[in-house]
């Protein structure tokens, strides 16, 4: 079936949206803890959630939002959740990394890693009892270093599991830049477990779509596991407040208290070569700009998916005005207060 | 009649509760040959042979009980959990309290545990204290084939993780193929009323109900697993020695069975724990701040294993809880 | 005087230790962001970034222990170290003793623990308790940063593994990243004696030795971490009400100050034991236990957290020791 | 420098019949607990450990006696140690899965995969206190399903460790034949994580020598970590009394007692189809034929390194009684009573 590239940018736009007036009420105080959104995740969640039917599970990381959104959960559930109310989707006991709706088999974890096995389960239960559906499990390229998905691949692939791994690779996690802590490359190394195994750029909502097409119909044809390589951007850092993005955007603000204790540290007698320690300043002070020189250079898949819609924009700004009223809408309801629902 | 021996009473009640639900698979190492029972009667897509991952076959039990399945997942040894116990500690554990009560994962985890054979500290271990201390984890530990089986009765209703603890002293094919592999040149101190039974029963145990295997006036001896073994043991010298020594079976360790040692310890006012899994920061210490707690301030005395367990059989025998060790704490309980 | 924040205390004692011992290094992900200043003073090589693979850097970081390094070696959150426990738990701790003896690796695994932020429980656990049960592994936990400095002290001179804990409330660069995110909207209940201190001494705490951090004839709160700000809130509370409260700062899980214990329990008869680790089988029962052992029979209370931690504020409040349930447990306990 | 096909036929010898020993002490039940034996694995070991150097380091698995017998460790100790003696190479509280020769830098454990990251710890220490040496892990096929040393290939990668991580593949682990639970294959997997990787005949003593050769040059020179697939097979089965071995030499004795539960159990009512019933039975039956067929086509690296030395049937003979007088005799010093052990 073609991408319907109307749906999918709707879908993306929706979670955009929401998740922008998370970062509103996050910001306000709202919302406890860490926050991280999935901005800029958008067309890798759309191009294979919107191909999931009855009986097919998701396995989510830490970037739960957009991927439940377009799987049909709550979202003022899902809102109310965050803002830590009795009348959100875990009654305020999850918040957004511990996310579940069991009537559509959705889970999502903070354990980096921790959801390749859990798909795997997923799909062994797909196996036995619903055979045809498959489980999807998300997680990024940080995580491709921590034994379970790897693990879970060898599992899937000897088990002929019906699960699609997908990779969301944005080159960083938190602030390290992954390739210097990644061997070899991801998609050989997925291969290398007889996983079949694509890699796509995750901002093309179309390519995405597409591959996930393949892997999923292999998948419900009990042709066993495959690996999606998708690469993307995240708009909004690791996390909302992220460092690094803030030493960018403001570096006399961010930098300027570090800037003391790292030179009085630098300068103390015992210690590396004077060029170790440039290099580990130059390190320190350029790290931010590295990381965020992506985010300035992206592609944001929702322009690159608008693109291809802007043929007819009476569609396109009916569709736009819609789904931001709606979600003005959702974003009430959900600060609404209820009864019995004490306030955060 | 032939006497059912402890892992044949338990494969029989997961036998029979396979033959009628659908929901239950069976996964872990070498479990084709293992399990070949099963194995034979049920095949090999509800009997599956595990890769060695048991960080991804685990995670995946958890998955696969949240989706309807209800898995029987088997770690070789409770000593491999160290590799793999995130997707209990984290996922399993977690799970109803996230989801804010709206999701559960029915799982078992069926762990041989325990030593007495001399294979050393990273094959021995019991943990059943460690397990127990992440809150969600239910943990029973039978001693003896008629509580394994109806221990797992409740195992395969319980609608949470659950582990179950198969002591390699009582479960023949462990004790078989780690401890004796073939040689009549070896001896191990195997309870016999713990390896083998007359018949099973039909009925479940409830979760968190101890047995009373003996009632005594003087003090109350507390354990699980081999443990309880070597406690009767002690209870019958004592009895020669003119002491009354009543002997609790916890048979689970999460949820503990409080309302049985409460009414027991409050009439010795004397407890000795007897537990195989490590001193510290376990059921032991436990059970002292329960009973604390409900008012009971008994004089108390545990004897447990203090260390990493060595490997010399006669090393080893002194450092698990052991007759003579029990002994000696009661002797000095009676004494204060 | 500018006053020194937890982790830069910690920090300092690092950075002076590794510039006159080459044997010390560091690992951890992010670690050269995180200890931005040992990074910039000790270079790549000696401050080294990790990929996401706690069990193979904690396992590395166990031989290169072994193989003569002092490794510093970070792990994120207590919560990850379900996914690499097994190379403390079965190595780093048993080495000593399968080796008879020979052989030890002195390793000091940093650690971020505890709740209060509303990150919920996979990312809030403290887990000093489950750590401690298994033998060969000391764990301290300290209050504030002067005692943060004299353990790390210590820790760097122990001769084997060593777990140093440090509570995300108290540790700014933590609380900042994790709980802040630069918000000014935001508040936590941070205890100031416990984020910063006037000054630092230069002396190490030798291990197992808490803190008498205030003298009580009514009863003995016993604590670490941030509990012991709670405690202290708790007793000032208490004097008002005229009621003599203890306040002792364990510091230390493994080995415990047992002596410091039974000298204030013995005198009190009372004892409340603050523990933001799980509830059962682990700190609390341990202190009960061993006080029982040594034939004091207080009256016994504890308040630690029970069950996952939620993550809304106002549930995760009531999920851990907060002063309000301190309060309580006293009250009880003096009634009866 | 050409492999010194005398002293390594030597070394091998001495661990074949010290573990011969073994066996035959374990057999007495002066040993106790499992005993997995290295015989069949010892021109794995012998290529590779004979090229180590003073402050090279050593993580082993459970078969590690060939291992160290030929780094040096003193064989008497080390039998002690199996029979529990307070004057063993552990004080008799390691036994044969944990043995540790500090002076060494050996060091074995139980745990399956848990030497890829102490390895890599290892040759971190080497790194910073010894550069030039190297760390050599040794691990079985079926490790390679665990995430640990997975996680430690790429971390030795990204680290540059000098470290030569072994795999030794028999095809077997316990009663799973391990191409039934691995996907892929090994080499490709290890390669996919950017480490140096080799395949050899583990039988080979020769090869083995020169494929380590070229691996421990790569680590000292500082060109980072590789991997060598050396396959071989266990003589012994996986352990001694190894049911598998035990039923094909003697199907009644073995089969038999299990044959009446078997067909009682598969020919239940309720459970699988027939068709499956009969493929587990066949399994279960023809599981340890097939596992004893290895064996009983096996190359046995001794005879094989042998070949090389009948030119010369004087200096052989006389090595080998030289070897066996010499094996004998730590047999009898082992076994003498020492003031202060306890005899087993
Ligand atoms: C087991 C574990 N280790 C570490 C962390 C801390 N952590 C949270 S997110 C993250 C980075 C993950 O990077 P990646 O997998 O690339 O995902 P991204 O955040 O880039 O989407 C880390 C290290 C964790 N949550 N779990
Ligand atoms: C973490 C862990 N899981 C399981 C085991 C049990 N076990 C011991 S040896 C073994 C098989 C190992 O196979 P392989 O790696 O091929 O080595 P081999 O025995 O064939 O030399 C297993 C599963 C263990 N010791 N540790
Ligand atoms: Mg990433
Ligand atoms: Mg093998």
């Amino acid at each position: 079936m073609p991408a319907d590239v109307w749906a999918l940018y709707e879908a993306m736009l929706r979670s955009r949206l929401f998740e922008t007036e998370v970062s509103q009420l996050w910001g306000r105080g709202l919302i406890s803890g860490e926050m991280h959104l999935g901005t800029g995740e958008e067309a890798i969640c759309a191009g294979i959630v919107s191909q999931l039917h009855d009986g097919d599970a998701l396995a989510l990381d830490h970037r739960a939002t957009p991927a439940l959104l377009m799987r049909g959960v709550n979202p003022v559930a899902l809102l109310r959740e965050f803002l830590g109310r009795e009348d959100g989707l875990c009654r305020g006991h999850g918040g957004h990394m511990h996310l579940f709706a069991p009537e559509l088999l959705a889970a999502s974890t903070g354990i980096v890693g921790a959801t390749g096995p859990m798909a795997a389960g997923f799909a062994l239960a797909a196996q036995h009892l619903r055979p045809g559906c498959v489980a999807v499990a998300f997680f990024g390229e940080g995580a491709m270093n921590e034994g379970a998905p790897l693990e879970a691949l060898n599992l899937a692939v000897v088990w002929r599991l019906p699960v699609v791994f997908v990779c969301k690779d944005n080159d960083w996690s938190i602030t390290t830049h992954s390739p210097s802590t990644t061997g070899g490359n991801l998609a050989d190394r997925a291969r290398s477990f007889g996983a079949y195994t694509v890699e796509i750029d995750g901002t093309d909502v179309s390519a995405v779509y597409d591959a996930a097409e393949a892997c999923l119909q292999r998948a419900r044809a009990g042709a066993g596991p495959s690996f999606i390589l998708a690469r993307c951007t995240h708009l909004d850092g690791h996390y909302l407040g992220d460092t690094l993005l803030a030493a960018a955007r403001q570096p006399m603000r961010v930098l300027g208290p570090m800037a003391l204790p790292l030179a009085r540290s630098a300068l103390q007698l015992h210690g590396a070569a004077l060029r170790e320690r440039l290099d580990a300043l130059v390190d320190i002070l350029t790290r931010s700009r590295r990381a965020t020189a992506a985010i300035r250079q992206r592609v944001d898949p929702l322009d690159r998916a608008r693109q291809n819609l802007l043929a007819d924009p009476v569609r396109l700004n009916s569709l736009e005005s819609r789904v931001a009223a709606e979600t003005r809408a959702i974003v009430e309801v959900a600060l609404e207060s209820a009864s019995g629902s004490p306030q955060p | 009649m032939t006497r059912v021996a402890f892992a044949d009473a338990i494969d029989e009640v997961v036998a029979e509760r396979m033959a009628s639900d659908p929901r239950i698979v069976i996964f872990g190492e070498d479990i084709q040959l293992i399990r070949r029972n099963l194995y034979a009667r049920f095949g090999a897509r509800r009997v599956r042979n595990a890769p060695i991952s048991e960080a991804a076959f685990l995670g995946a039990a958890v998955g696969a009980a949240m989706a309807g399945l209800r898995p029987v997942v088997e770690i070789m040894m409770a000593d491999f959990l160290t590799v793999a116990v995130d997707a209990l500690a984290n996922h399993a554990a977690k799970l109803e309290t996230f989801s804010g009560g709206t999701w559960r994962a029915p799982l078992v985890v069926r762990v041989a545990c325990g030593g007495g054979y001399g294979d050393a500290g990273q094959h021995e271990q019991s943990l059943w204290g460690w397990l127990a201390h992440i809150p969600g984890l239910a943990v029973v530990v039978p001693s003896n084939p008629a509580d394994a089986a109806g221990l797992m009765r409740m195992a395969l209703d319980h609608d949470g993780p659950i582990i179950f603890m198969e002591h390699k002293l009582l479960s023949e094919i462990w004790l078989e193929s780690l401890g004796r592999g073939g040689r009549t040149t070896v001896a191990f101190d195997v309870p016999a009323a713990g390896a083998r039974a007359e018949r099973l029963p039909r009925e479940w145990i409830p979760p968190g109900t101890a047995a009373v295997l003996r009632a005594g006036t003087d003090l109350t001896l507390v354990s699980l697993g081999v443990g309880v073994h070597r406690a009767l043991e002690a209870a019958e010298e004592l009895e020669r020695q003119g002491v009354s020594a009543g002997v609790i079976d916890l048979r689970s360790v999460s949820p503990l069975d409080m309302e049985c040692l409460r009414e027991h310890v409050a009439r010795t006012g004397r407890v000795v724990v007897i537990d195989e899994d490590y001193l510290g920061f376990g059921l032991s210490g436990e059970i002292a701040a329960r009973l604390l707690e409900s008012g009971i301030r008994p004089r108390f005395a545990r004897v447990a294993t203090d260390g990493t367990i060595p490997y010399a059989r006669h090393l080893e025998i002194e450092a698990l809880p052991n007759t003579a060790r029990i002994l000696d704490a009661c002797h000095q309980l009676l004494e204060t």
